[in-house]
């Protein structure tokens, strides 16, 4: 990437093959981070890319940025871990539904009591692609994907319910194939300076094939209105301005939890809350690069008036 | 006055949350004013408030190395503490005990075990009251005073025109002064402890000097004869420290960057110290701030800190028992990336949630073994309080140079045992980063997994221009893609493994295997971790009695110091191992890796430390040839 | 405990010296606790009683049914499994708020959706009990109560509002030293079928000295009225029957949440949710006792059938 | 045409999601309808769709024990299968290709790691194309046949007057039919073999016939030489299975209560199984429904399992590496609260995420060591498909009968090999519940922890009358109550650890080592799991060549049956030891366990099984005297 123009969402293309399944929406995720980068024109180290374990969770080799392939479930402790060590990085988490609301279900409810400065994407395709279609999470009760041999008996989790119940300063969704929305709700979690999490509908062609790239492009068959549409247009208000009152952050709040869940048929896609009104995690005061040992490697820290406090005698 | 050869063991006694280890540090404190080295043992229960705890003090010419089984003073102030240690009085030694417990029966003691009143009953009778058990001893030679405190703290009160209940609180401090005076410590040492230790309130310390006059005072009218402490001979002003206090230090030292942690007995207090003392200076005036990161659970403390250390920073997480089987997973994948990394693991007695505040040496093999598969990481033991602080260092700089997960073991003995030390010195340990990538001219993609010949490629970090690179829990070739062909799966075997090869090579045998004691003796002491003040008293004592000994510490558990090791095999006749755990976990590991085994294999695992005077008791049945080749220490009344 | 008269409290307390501090609010749910097992007159060997890891994880020691230690943050596996195995025992799981909120959230996520049986009483007192005090996750950001080095920097999590995000089928707060209310709390979550949390709000003396006993009896001092009151008398409409609408189900949920985020200096207990509109996990159709062997230990299972279906040639 | 000794090598490669499985059954199928007993292997990449997999069927006159490196016949629709697999096969050997992949170029394979490729271009040139490899391998004496499925698939459109586009899925089929017949299978059988694996759908039969009689035509105008394959012997109609289902199986016939799992390969297709076969009949004429419980993770699924043993019902659970490592702190807790759970684990390549798709024994180690403190477990391995079904058995049994977890090692090899079965027999293993409390007049407290003389007091279950107890992970007293008496810990944890030493001394000789071949043998080979085929096939190759061998089958391996193996041991004059994985897990236990030190170490770690034919091959080496301690079996292009 040359320094003199504003850089392309190629220059944060990684070469290497992808294997996805043809039609996958993941493809339509990774142009949208892609485009958020170029558009933000941050430099590729800066960005660090933590991936969990899924096919979601492959994102970052297809990245030239940096690109940390993580644990089942762990990906949001790591991005934190490096975010706090180097508030110089731009850190994206991204993580299926399996992987963030399952096994990862603990930190996903604690990463936001830190409103550490990331962005979390969770890719939603109802199932756990990786291991073969079984039921992830966010499929509702009595739902039943091609390859599972029984509807799940499990109650479905709302990402975004639960995002709001726990916390995050920044709330979104959006749609795997709405390329352009997407990018500009990636960026704007990325700006927003705390614990984003953005929800994305995501078709696996494989193996969901109830929530299909059809069936979201598709009409609501009640309203005849399409499908998807954004949250903005119902009028909704997702902010709560640095200094808002206890009580109008509550009722901000509870205004979107009634959003989130009139889900009629249709489902808002776009920023449901943004939260200015919480400190965000301070992370280090010393970059990693500040040394530690002088040149003969003698420690520089000076322990003596800590260790003359202690002393007895 | 003199027991347990060269040192004196001092007891005090009582339910949690009643000031027991305030007394504790107040006697301590006196002796070191009076220039006395100590060694603190803190015994307590898994419970907040009520249950028992005792803390013991030895206090000798030299640094007391370990604790004994056998007890010169008690001071006890109700009936739990007498029936529980009043078996564990040596002849000749003094018990204070408040003269209102008399009466009291094995039946009127809730928190005593089951188990423990029924030994105790089968000792002094079912209905045995505190008196026949003081009885009993008294006949042993024990020296049992009562003391009125109902009459001396009526006296304080009296004299301060309060209620007694008002000053109830320096009741402790009435029963120190007395065992201290009575032990022999000068009045003006113990006063200029009560000041320092209680500076923080005036009022406090008025009321303090106060009981050490009432104290002094009952005593000289009681006539108890007053005894004759070891010959002082420290001159400095020294420290008395944990293993908590002295790793956290030890981290300060070596340039934490960050430590994520979870609380769990017994290694929240390093991560507590460290949150409260994290601003240090740096010699160039900067000042560094570590951040210590209270995280959701143990599995987010591991994996935290390695993405902390991905960036460059070291990195760190402190654990006990439970919290390390949480870990394993972050452990594997902080090998398969070769993370730095270290994880102070506080070892506790287990399995499960086990006996959270007694100590085990009972983690070895799973330190070694956590995690599916096999990768490289460290296990280092140290035997002291004060050697942890410099193995902190040193487990930052083995974790960068070797780019792997090191395991610092250390147990609950090692956080509530408060050592006398001198100071700690952290330009001893110079700091090793290791090898790192530079900022790279753009273009070339960066290798993070370079197949270098010893396997150890330079650091790629985050953050670093034109270094952007990829790294995964999954098998990967060298720019850290995923790879699953089976010759590059074969090679990064082998690298990753490489370094384990090196590490006992590059490391200073020093750093191995520490040998105290006459070169080439016949009979070779061989233990790991904290159980080294034990082993090395013990020896002594056999020495005392014209036994030749040699005392060899494994410092470095894993890669396993085979070379260093044998060597010093080869020379003795007699090898006895000892550890505290149930199956001899180093014994195993010796033969695992050497094919040697041990003669005698001594253990203890009954959630308590081994102490020198039982080892050397049971030594001594070795030397004379009696000793069968498994010997457990077994002390009921600890 | 005879059978002929109805139980009392007493034939549910265990004989063992209890260990909690004097004054702790776990004296008060283990009394109520102990008096709703004698108001449903359950057999004590029918009641299994799950415990987490913390001063509130001992309370099954303190009970005469059956008493289960686990693990830090694992009751609810522990006891989903043990009631799935056998649906005629009347399982409660209890833990702390740092057991169940922080180490076990992902538990605490996941229960609800398999909607088994049990009840689940979390103990909330703002610390982590047994490892002498540290912040819990209940602990509001900046709070510092007696034994923390620093202010918490974290932001809390309110139990209700996570468990009505996460579907629990019943939702109730009670508080420590209320036991008569406490008591009814807790026969009601055990009479319903499914899920049920209740969070108990309780005091811890010796480390939380900002939730004392005496600011819970205090009044709140902008409306002059007590801190705490029931729900119910602020025309809360807790029930949700079988069979009702999906946007109506919503409107419960969306007042619901509004109801708990309203928390302005009073505090209400009470019944916030109860939801009969889904599905109880079945659990097992053999009960534990029955035989899978005969009297020579040959196995009672017919495979020969299944066995065919897989046969080739 | 015919090599390796007894049986044919057949293998059909392709990217994953385009039928390659479904091929390679059916050919089985048509062999196991010729009468002919075969073995299956897949081989596949992480991934869904797209990259690499192929799967070898071995076809002999009697059931085939392992696979082999080189290949007799190789079926290729695409250039990767072709880049991939033509070093692979054996002189005399056939390749049918499509002759439209010929002109493709390393170059323009994506999938094909960097590795892979640098390789194949060391071979036979940087740029070079498939048909350079071809002519490669046909200057070695490959028969490389090229096929037109173009025109194949052109003729079947024709005849059906449908476009080419709606016939393309029985492209596979042509390719299984020109070689089945090849190789010299009846037609007949073939299309019978088609009728049962499609009998789903007769509009598929239909397409598939045809597809048999287009192949057929297409090799009579080639004249392609028709092989002569061994001779059949098998009546019955028999079960073509892997481990996955005939633990399943095992399980079912085992009483199964309560299987809870997280998804994770290989370990879900287990779980699968159950979830859609779970309603078994009983022989009274009940239904019996074993739960089968997908949970949140791996911790929900061991505390789960637990909580449901608690209830008197058998209860288990399957993962794989990262799941086991994340079980750790739930097996502590089992082990202390002595609850009889099954854990089946089928090892995959490690550490950390690792090769999750590829085959390693690289967690013997962890099985044995996982978990903070000691506690007792036991862990065993079989050998075969079909061991595992009784091996599943028996764990249930060993679980209740000994009141600990079990851990069952399997591995990705055995999930992903189809071994010919002929019948499982549910009642050939008697089940044994162990003791349990009856109900109680009420009253008595229940002991769940007595401290009986082995060590195993009756089971306390919940829900019986009079039976209500504690259990806890804390150390505790006969009554599951706390207890932090030194004494009671010293007795609980011999009482936990005295089963240990029964088994060995209670389970049968066979239960514990399987030894087949020349007693007394100079040459003992040892194994442990799923290598078994591998070294009883290189042991018959050997007796073929004259050598005397014995083959040991370890299948107990914690706790370590020393005594059973060391009277092997001694009647042999070079013991080596055989396993896939890095460091020699089970060679190191050996010599932890007994002092042993085995004379040859053979391992591979490619995450490929090892094969019968490339051990036998370093056998002879050692057999010869040239072999190092440490052999290394490597295969690049596996
Ligand atoms: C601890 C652990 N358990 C299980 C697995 C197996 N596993 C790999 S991916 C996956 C689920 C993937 O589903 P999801 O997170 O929804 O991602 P998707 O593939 O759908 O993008 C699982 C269970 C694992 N890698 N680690
Ligand atoms: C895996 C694990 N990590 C940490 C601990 C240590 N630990 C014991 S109790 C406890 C917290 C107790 O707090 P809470 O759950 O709120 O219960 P409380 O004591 O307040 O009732 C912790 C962290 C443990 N036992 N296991
Ligand atoms: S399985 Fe589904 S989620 Fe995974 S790559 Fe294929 S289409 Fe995408
Ligand atoms: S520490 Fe707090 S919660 Fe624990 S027993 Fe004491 S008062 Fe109760
Ligand atoms: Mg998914
Ligand atoms: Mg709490």
């Amino acid at each position: 990437m040359s320094n003199d123009k504003h850089p392309s969402p190629k220059d944060y293309a990684a070469p290497q093959p992808n294997d996805w399944c043809a039609g996958c929406g993941n493809f339509g995720i990774l142009r949208a981070i892609q485009s958020a980068l170029a558009e933000l024109a941050l430099p590729p180290e800066q960005v660090a890319v933590f991936g969990g374990i899924g096919c979601s969770g492959k994102t970052p080799y297809y990245l030239a940025t940096n690109g940390i392939h993580t644990l089942h479930g762990r990906v949001l402790p790591f991005a934190q871990g490096a975010r706090l060590a180097d508030p110089a990085l731009t850190v994206l988490a991204v993580g299926g539904d399996g992987d963030g609301l399952s096994i990862g279900a603990g930190h996903f409810v604690s990463a936001p009591r830190r409103n550490v400065d990331l962005t979390y994407i969770l890719f939603n395709n109802g199932v756990y692609g990786l291991t073969k279609g079984q039921g992830a999470p966010t499929l509702q009760q009595g739902e039943q994907t091609r390859s599972m041999a029984v509807a799940t008996e499990l109650a479905g989790l709302d990402p975004l319910s639960l995002a709001l119940a726990s916390g995050y300063s920044w709330i979104g969704r959006g749609y795997a194939y709405d390329v352009a929305q997407l990018t500009q709700l990636i960026i704007g979690a990325i700006r927003h300076p705390g614990t984003a999490l953005l929800e994305v509908l995501q078709p696996c062609p494989t193996y969901n094939d109830l929530y299909t790239r059809e069936w979201y492009s598709d009409t609501d068959p009640e309203t005849g209105l399409p499908r998807l549409y954004d949250v903005a247009d119902s009028g909704h208000k997702p902010l709560i301005a640095d200094g808002t009152a206890e009580d109008e952050i509550a009722a901000v709040r509870a205004a979107c939890f009634e959003r989130i869940l009139q889900r009629d048929g249709r489902i808002p896609l776009g920023l449901f809350l943004q939260d200015c009104s919480r400190p965000v995690a301070a992370g280090a005061v010393n970059s990693p690069s500040e040394a530690i040992a002088d040149d003969h490697g003698k420690s520089l820290t000076e322990l003596s008036s800590l260790l003359d406090t202690l002393r007895i005698g | 006055m003199h027991s347990n050869d060269e040192n004196y063991y001092w007891r005090i006694g009582g339910p949690q949350g009643t000031g027991i280890d305030t007394s504790a540090h107040l006697f301590a404190r006196a002796c070191l004013f009076s220039g006395l080295p100590v060694l603190g043992r803190r015994e307590y229960h898994s419970n907040i408030k009520g249950r028992h705890s005792y803390f013991d003090i030895a206090a000798g010419t030299a640094p007391p190395l370990s604790v004994a089984e056998r007890v010169d003073m008690l001071v006890a102030y109700e009936a739990e503490t007498l029936f529980r240690h009043l078996p564990s009085m040596r002849s000749g030694g003094v018990v204070l005990f408040d003269q209102e417990s008399t009466g009291v029966t094995l039946q009127h003691s809730p928190y005593l075990d089951p188990s423990v009143r029924e030994r105790l009953a089968r000792w002094a009778g079912a209905t045995a009251s505190v008196d026949e058990l003081l009885a009993l001893v008294s006949a042993g030679g024990v020296r049992c005073y009562p003391v009125s405190y109902k009459r001396i703290m009526q006296a304080i009160a009296d004299e301060l025109r309060v209620k007694v209940k008002q000053v109830d609180r320096i009741r402790n401090t009435v029963g120190v002064a007395l065992s201290a005076l009575l032990f022999g410590l000068d009045k003006g040492d113990l006063c200029r402890a009560v000041e320092q230790l209680f500076c923080a309130s005036s009022e406090h310390v008025t009321l303090n000097l106060l009981a050490i006059e009432h104290a002094s005072d009952y005593l000289l009218q009681q006539g108890w004869p007053v005894g004759q402490p070891p010959q002082p001979r420290m001159q400095e002003r020294s420290l008395l420290l944990n293993v908590s206090q002295s790793v956290a230090l030890g981290k300060l030292a070596g340039g934490l960057g960050l430590q994520s942690y979870y609380p769990i007995s017994p290694a929240t207090d390093e991560s507590t110290f460290l949150e409260a003392h994290s601003t240090v200076s740096h010699h160039d005036g900067r000042t560094l701030q570590p951040q210590v990161v209270q995280v959701e659970d143990e599995i987010a403390a591991i994996t935290m800190a390695s993405g902390a250390a991905l960036t460059g920073v070291r990195a760190a997480t402190a654990t006990s028992g439970p919290g390390l089987s949480l870990m394993t997973e972050g452990l594997g994948w902080a090998g398969m990336n070769e993370v730095p990394l270290v994880i102070t693991h506080y070892q506790r007695g287990g399995p499960s949630t086990g006996m959270p505040t007694r100590t085990e040496q009972g983690d070895l093999q799973f330190a070694i073994h956590s995690g599916h598969g096999e990768f490289p990481r460290m296990v280092i033991a140290s035997g002291s309080v004060e050697q942890a602080f410099y193995d902190a260092m040193h487990a930052f700089n083995y974790a960068e140079r070797y780019q792997l997960p090191v395991i610092h073991l250390l147990d609950k003995h090692l956080t509530s045992r408060y050592e006398t030390i001198t100071d700690l010195n952290s330009a001893a340990v110079a700091i090793d980063r290791g090898e790192r990538c530079e900022a790279n001219a753009a273009g070339e993609r960066l290798h993070p997994f370079r197949l270098d010949e010893d396997g150890i490629s330079p650091r790629a970090l985050l953050g670093v221009p034109g270094c952007q690179h990829w790294q995964t829990g999954v098998e990967h070739d060298e720019y850290g893609l995923v790879s699953e062909d089976p010759q590059m799966r074969e090679w990064m075997m082998e690298k990753r493994a490489a370094r384990l090869a090196a590490i006992p090579r590059e490391l200073s045998l020093e750093a191995q295997i520490r040998c105290d004691g006459d070169e080439g003796a016949p009979l070779l002491l061989i233990g790991w971790g904290s159980t080294r003040g034990a082993l090395l008293d013990a020896a002594a004592r056999l020495r005392r009695e014209g036994q030749q000994v040699r005392v060899m510490m494994v410092r470095l558990l894993w890669p396993f110091p085979a070379a260093a090791l044998a060597a010093e095999w080869q020379r003795a006749t007699t090898r006895v191992v000892v550890e505290e755990n149930f199956s001899g976990q180093f014994a195993a590991l010796l033969r695992e890796q050497t094919g040697l085994q041990c003669d005698h294999l001594i253990v203890k695992y009954s959630g308590r430390p081994v102490c020198g005077d039982a080892l050397a008791d049971t030594l001594f049945t070795i030397v004379e040839g009696k000793g069968e080749p498994r010997l457990v220490l077994r002390n009921p009344w600890e």
